[in-house]
């Protein structure tokens, strides 16, 4: 009961945080909101039993990616002369089917009634996954292996100068 | 089938050399190269003496080692491994690939001491040994073919290994290409094997024919086997696709020795005679075998009498003594065709190395009209060059006699056979007794007619060059002994004297060839026929080069069209030429390129596509206006119609 | 047992925040000592001087009194919540270090860590990252060029060197075979081959000499202090702080260098493990049996002893070493560290192979 | 400048130096603690108002006029330390005392100390042995007046103010 | 667990994201955006691991994050090469795919 009225305040919190972000002008703060989306649910995680992926979270999102980008807009540090939005109609009508996406994915989850099965304690943790990882998903794990070094390669000649 | 762990460190000793040499070569000092290449080799050497001891500790039936390495293509219900297979069979083979391959490693070390790219020739030479080890032990085919183009591959770079010079580079080209077209029908013939057996593994192959041959389509085997035979034909030299060999002297002296007379040119002889239940099983393709064989042997050795290169003879007398191996598996005398190929290997590897020494003494000339003589200068040579001479003109008691005479024998007493074969491989003996003592009169006696520049400095090889001419002079009388004919064997009252066919046997026990069976007698008047043609060929070339020296230039001019055809080796290249090359050259300049070319691939294909692309972005630019945002929105547009269509429908 | 974790907490953040306050006089009463200097002592009470130990005190006061001055063109609450980040990091990040072995208190038993955690090492640096913001965020705030390399120079560096941190921990990992650092501990009070503590700067020298300037990097400690190299960008990242705010890192960085040795104790010198005492004794030459709660007294004093010679070591090298240039930094993270650090698995990865067969 | 030294294999591995290093100051560290612990004094510091540094026996600080017995200064303004003076800040009046008119004596005698530079060439032309230098080096003062001293501070500061711990040698 | 109350949570976490890639011009808040649609995935992840007791959306999850961290590294580079030559992060003014 604790766990369900702790998941709920998680997730209004990072619902909360995510409007923050897209709502707020200066990107930094955005990021910080970021941040803490990225804890609501790295809380939500932890929650559901899954001790491992919150920690993960939180150490490659929180404390890798929302950096990195925090970096690098500081790095840049632009003024934000053209951030001044133009309102479009455009714009106007994206908000618009974005609602209506928003519905129509309501349809369809509101459909669904998930009723779950406890799992075992040790479900979620470390060994667990890093068992499943290495066995069952090796193939992709690689593959992931290999785009995650294409992509250190990609990112250090793309930001090289000249 | 037992396993042998230790047989894939024949062909890997030679690979490592190959590395070494041919990533640090460049940097590394001569004797550095040649001490890696040759250690590497003798090594696998060394390495195959001691599996083949280890198979004779094997009851003999059961003569099947086999190394499997590792699991290479698995899809499907196929597995292909990197298997080695060890019988009597690839024993054999793979002690005469190693052994005259160390040996000429050895002579390489004399023979190209003063060449520049010294590193790049040991690296060859290893790959190469390294792809025929992997030939001779592959367990399937597959793996085979892969040696096999390896082989293809090794004597292309060799041939055209001094490639500044156009015409060598030509050479090399030929040979590659000619090799394509064989390896064309080869891979069918592998296809077609998939097709029918649904394995590609000997062993597998073998299991299927002894206990379900007679099920199988007699069509489809015949077919595998042409078409396996075309590989033969390209690899092997055999008519119609000889054509290269000759052209492949280009290459350094030793490669001609290893790669055109001894190892890989009878790829396609061990090719047959590890498929030999499938060849049996097709007596038509056998049929063939036999009669392109026939045909190679004369018309080869009836080119090789008006050469004037001496390594050009020695290349066709190679094509025709392949042709005698063809034929004897072409007969179903299998284990004598093998027998051939080994005492070949000994003499034509040591006739190779004795005119590389010629020519080494002669500063590069290769003409016989101006050699002569050279008896008293290089004794060495000269002594162990007239060892092989009489091996290859079928001497006993010379290696050459021995197997040459069991398959003239075998292509008579077979009932796959007949007097026609009999008679083109008498008949070719004769030839080739000619055309070798021509060759030994003209180059080492009579009087020397090289130019003077030359004359002063002709001299005997250095001992690296001829000891292992010597160890294979020693091998070309002593190594038909193993192969004594039963007759013979009772004269000197020894029992199963054939212990190589008796050896190879369990390899071949299953193709249930039938030979007739004749008195001793009958035996041993054909075999005094064989030897007596052999002496009458010496006996004219020493008449007309020895006697009669000014009678050539006469015979020649009287029956001129005749010289001038076999002097132009029966205008086959020409032939070719106007056959294949200029109608494939003329539709490529008038067809191909001015219209192909033109229109279609630069008119429809490449301009064509342009235009079209062009034409489609002329429409579809107004919705790529450069907004990442734009995109997007009608990505997710595109999702709220779908999802919104699913949801109504 | 919420009130022994209650408890826990309080006694753990109380300890952390009193060796950071002593830090403050350890670090210049040390380099004093090094020096061959006498060092801060001036403050006395009542003509007491205490070894200067007043002045802490007096330091505390005058953070407190001094005026905060905030330049008027930062961002007020970034500025404000900047130093938060790495002094809170830096406490929770000791939630998983066990100072003690487990007691039972009424057929309970009480982990001497605040959470015994699965994942504990990565729970470490989850939370070690998170101090990365401060200074960045801080120098981003300030609106100031110096705070901006400073900030820079800092996200930049703590970045690279977590990666080379979280590679040269790994063989750590593989040897103990869990993430979870308590059980990490226990293992260490194995004995390898016998007499040898399996302590992991035994059975994992290389790591430990890949981790430790690893980590010092991590913290920014000279000689990796880069990012507030003085002669260069006046103050670096903190530059437009002053009085509790520029406190606030100061104290942060103490907690730091506390909770570094204290990670170094546990991971690298055996944690609470006093070498061949088990849980019924010692255990040299014979059994030499002790009473429990002897044991775990003995426990947590020598986890405590470590702990201080791991705070002394780490001052020590903070007034040894100089400055490294920022290229040199990058160097030997990338470079160096984080090479070695995948050789170290490899060979951990061999030997463990070996071992096991 | 070019730098020219190339690292050997031995300071490329880094930690046998950074040992080295971390040695030295570590001998530093306990030996310094042993003899706090021990009651010595580990630092070269001296704790200056408590403390002073040992002076050498050269050392040349504040001025003093000798007096004679009869507590009349030895000075006979000849004006010789004057003239000698490179700073130039020895300011003297010569007065007759017609008790005594075989001598004059100086009326006023000002050293403005904050331009002396401490040479001591007063001390070596004084034919009367009459200006001498102290060891006391304390000179601070709040005003530019006080570090003027007048005849009578240099004729008595000695007894009033001089540091008793120090040695007075007189040059 | 209230597995519906988590999956509604995504859904709009993912129609954040989504406007937010949408509507705002700021690439870093367009490229944090996209971050937080893979997290709404990861949560939903999670929730159906937690519910079937299967690691696998845990190992799904746990790819996810590291493609995440791939794509804001080549991202993040890709942001700052378009400083360096347009001298914007305004994404309306990174239209030269247009020319």
């Amino acid at each position: 009961m604790l766990a369900t009225m702790l998941i709920y305040i998680f997730g209004a919190l990072a619902i909360f945080s995510g409007l923050m972000m897209i709502l707020y002008r200066n990107p930094i703060h955005s990021a910080l909101w970021f941040g803490l989306v990225l804890f609501s649910l790295a809380g939500i995680y932890a929650l559901m039993q899954a001790h491992f992926l919150a920690l993960i979270q939180i150490l490659v999102y929180v404390g890798a990616i929302t950096v990195l980008i925090v970096y690098v807009i500081a790095l840049l540090n632009f003024d934000q002369r053209d951030l001044v939005g133009k309102v479009t109609i455009l714009k106007g009508i994206a908000v618009i089917v974005a609602a209506i996406l928003f519905i129509e994915l309501l349809f369809y989850v509101g459909g669904l009634y998930v009723k779950g099965i406890a799992p075992p304690p040790e479900f979620g943790k470390a060994a667990n996954i890093g068992l499943a990882t290495l066995t069952r998903y090796l193939f992709p794990f690689e593959v992931i292996s290999i785009l995650l070094l294409v992509a250190v390669v990609g990112g250090v000649y793309i930001a090289k100068k000249d | 089938m037992n396993n042998i762990y230790y047989l894939w460190l024949i062909p890997f000793f030679p690979l490592v050399g190959f590395i070494i040499n041919g990533l640090f070569g460049k940097k590394l000092p001569k004797p550095v190269i040649h001490w890696v290449a040759n250690v590497a080799v003798w090594s696998s050497f060394t390495v195959a003496v001691i599996a083949f001891f280890d198979l004779l500790k094997v009851v003999p039936g059961q003569r099947i080692l086999v190394d499997p390495v590792y699991r290479w293509i698995f899809t499907g219900g196929l597995a292909i491994d990197i298997k080695f297979l060890l019988d009597p069979l690839s024993a054999v083979m793979i002690l005469v690939v190693t052994g005259v391959g160390a040996l000429i490693h050895v002579y390489s070390i004399g023979y190209m001491h003063d060449d520049p790219s010294y590193y790049r020739y040991f690296a060859y030479l290893n790959l190469f040994i390294f792809s025929m080890s992997i030939l001779v032990l592959a367990s399937n085919i597959v793996l085979m073919f892969v040696g096999w183009e390896g082989v293809g591959l090794c004597s292309y770079l060799l041939i055209g290994f001094w490639f500044e010079d156009e015409e060598k580079a030509y050479a090399g080209r030929k040979a590659f290409i000619t090799n394509r077209i064989g390896d064309f029908g080869f891979i069918l013939g592998i296809l077609l094997m998939l097709v029918i057996f649904k394995t590609l593994d000997f062993v597998e192959i073998n299991k299927i024919l002894i206990y379900h041959g007679e099920t199988l389509s007699v069509t489809a085997l015949t077919l595998i086997a042409i078409f396996l035979f075309i590989g033969a034909t390209g690899k092997s030299a055999q008519i119609p696709l000889y054509v290269w060999l000759p052209d492949a002297m280009a290459g350094p002296t030793p490669v001609s020795a290893l790669i055109h007379a001894a190892t890989m040119v009878t790829a396609g002889v061990y090719m047959i005679g590890r498929l030999n239940l499938l060849y049996a099983h097709a007596p038509v393709a056998m049929a063939i075998v036999a009669a392109v064989a026939g045909a190679t042997a004369f018309f080869a050795a009836t080119m090789a009498i008006t050469q004037n290169d001496i390594k050009k003879v020695l290349a066709y007398s190679t094509v025709s003594q392949l042709g005698y191996m063809f034929m004897a598996m072409g007969v179903g005398a299998f284990a004598a065709g093998i027998f051939h190929l080994m005492t070949h290997a000994f003499f034509k590897a040591l006739l190779f190395l004795g005119s590389g020494s010629v020519i080494h003494a002669m500063s590069g000339i290769q003409d016989m009209r101006q050699m002569g003589g050279l008896k008293k200068y290089m004794p060495v040579t000269y002594w162990t060059f007239l060892t092989a001479t009489l091996a290859i003109s079928g001497i006993p008691p010379f290696a050459g006699f021995f197997s040459k005479d069991e398959i003239i024998w075998s292509s008579f007493a077979s009932s796959r056979g007949g007097v026609v074969l009999w008679a083109i491989g008498v008949i070719t003996a004769i030839i080739t007794a000619f055309y070798m003592f021509r060759l030994v009169y003209m180059t080492f006696h009579g009087e020397n007619r090289s130019p003077e520049e030359v004359k002063h400095h002709i001299h005997e090889s250095p001992a690296v060059m001829t000891i292992p001419m010597v160890i294979l002079a020693i091998l070309s009388v002593i190594g038909g002994w193993v192969g004594v004919s039963p007759v013979i064997g009772k004269l000197f009252g020894v029992e199963n004297s054939n212990i190589f066919e008796e050896f190879l046997h369990p390899v071949f026990a299953h193709a249930h060839i039938h030979f007739h069976h004749y008195s001793e007698a009958t035996e041993w008047w054909f075999m005094a026929i064989s030897v007596g043609g052999a002496l009458l060929g010496i006996l004219i070339a020493f008449y007309l080069y020895i006697k009669r020296t000014d009678l050539p230039r006469k015979i020649a001019l009287k029956v001129w069209p005749l010289y001038k055809l076999l002097f132009n080796k029966y205008y086959v290249d020409e032939i070719y030429y106007y056959l294949f090359i200029h109608p494939i050259y003329l539709i490529s300049l008038l067809f191909l390129w001015r219209f192909t070319d033109v229109y279609v691939i630069d008119g429809v294909g490449v301009n064509g596509s342009a235009k079209s692309v062009r034409f489609t972005s002329r429409i579809l630019k107004y919705w790529q206006n450069g907004d990442a945002q734009v995109y997007i929105f009608s990505f997710v547009l595109g999702v709220v119609l779908v999802l919104g269509y699913l949801l109504l429908a | 047992m919420f009130l022994i974790v209650i408890i826990k907490i309080l006694f753990v953040v109380g300890v952390l925040l009193t060796f950071a306050a002593l830090l403050t006089w350890v670090e210049r009463k040390q380099s004093a000592v090094t020096q061959d200097r006498v060092g801060a002592n001036r403050v006395q009470i009542l003509g007491i001087r205490a070894l200067g130990l007043f002045h802490i005190i007096t330091d505390a006061l005058k953070m407190f009194i001094k005026e905060d001055y905030v330049p008027e063109k930062v961002n007020k609450f970034l500025h404000f919540i900047a130093p938060l980040f790495p002094f809170f990091s830096a406490l929770a990040v000791f939630a998983v270090i066990p100072f003690g072995s487990p007691i039972k208190i009424g057929g309970r038993i009480v982990e001497l860590s605040i959470a015994r955690l699965d994942s504990g090492l990565i729970y470490l640096f989850a939370l070690s990252s998170l101090a990365v913001l401060g200074p960045v965020i801080a120098g981003w705030a300030s609106h100031e060029k110096y705070a901006l390399l400073g900030g820079m120079r800092a996200a930049a560096q703590m970045i690279s060197y977590e990666i080379a941190l979280g590679v040269s921990i790994i063989g750590v990992i593989m040897v103990y075979n869990t993430l979870d650092i308590s059980l990490i501990v226990e293992k260490q009070g194995e004995l390898l081959f016998g007499f040898l503590p399996k302590w992991g700067i035994f059975v994992q020298p290389l790591a430990f000499l890949l981790f430790l300037p690893a980590i010092i990097a991590e913290n920014k400690r000279i000689p990796f202090d880069l990012p507030e190299g003085e002669s260069e960008i006046v103050a670096g990242y903190f530059t437009e702080y002053s009085a509790m705010r520029w406190g606030m890192f100061f104290l942060a960085e103490f907690v730091e260098v506390a909770v570094v040795a204290a990670v170094l104790t546990t991971l690298f010198f055996g944690g609470w493990q006093f070498p061949y005492l088990f849980d019924d004794g010692f255990h040299f030459f014979g059994v030499w049996h002790l009473p429990y709660w002897l044991i775990v007294i003995i426990r947590i004093l020598t986890f405590f002893a470590k702990w201080i010679f791991g705070i002394w070591f780490l001052q020590q090298v903070r007034w040894t070493f100089p400055r490294f240039r920022y290229d040199q930094l990058m160097k030997l993270g990338w470079k160096i560290i984080l090479p070695w650090g995948l050789i170290n698995i490899a060979l951990t990865a061999i030997v463990i192979m070996l071992i096991n067969g | 400048m070019k730098y020219n030294f190339r690292y050997g294999w031995w300071e490329k591995i880094y930690y046998p130096e950074l040992i080295r290093g971390f040695y030295i100051t570590s001998r530093h560290f306990f030996s310094n603690l042993w003899k706090w612990i021990t009651g010595r004094k580990g630092a070269y510091t001296y704790q200056y108002p408590e403390e002073k540094r040992p002076i050498s026996p050269n050392f040349r600080g504040k001025h003093y006029l000798v007096l004679k017995e009869d507590g009349t200064p030895k000075c006979v303004a000849c004006y010789m330390c004057a003239t000698n003076c490179p700073a130039q800040c020895i300011h003297i009046v010569a007065g007759e005392d017609p008790n005594r008119p075989e001598e004059k004596y100086p009326v006023e005698f000002t050293i403005d100390i904050s331009r002396c530079i401490f040479c001591g060439y007063c001390v070596e032309a004084c034919p009367k042995d009459a200006i001498r230098m102290t060891y006391d080096y304390h000179l601070a003062d709040y005003t530019r007046e006080a570090l003027l001293y007048k005849k009578e501070k240099l004729l008595h500061w000695i007894e009033t103010e001089l540091d008793k711990d120090q040695p007075l040698i007189g040059r | 667990m209230p597995y519906n109350g988590i999956l509604i949570m995504a859904v709009i976490l993912f129609i954040i994201g989504i406007t937010g890639v949408m509507v705002r011009r700021n690439i870093f808040i367009m490229l944090m955006s996209i971050e937080l649609i893979l997290n709404a995935a990861n949560l939903v992840f999670i929730a159906f691991a937690r519910a079937f007791a299967d690691p696998a959306g845990q190992v799904i999850a746990l790819l996810s994050i590291t493609l995440a961290a791939a794509e804001v590294g080549v991202g993040l580079g890709i942001f700052v090469a378009i400083r360096r030559t347009h001298n914007t992060v305004n994404v309306d003014e990174i239209n030269l795919l247009k020319h």
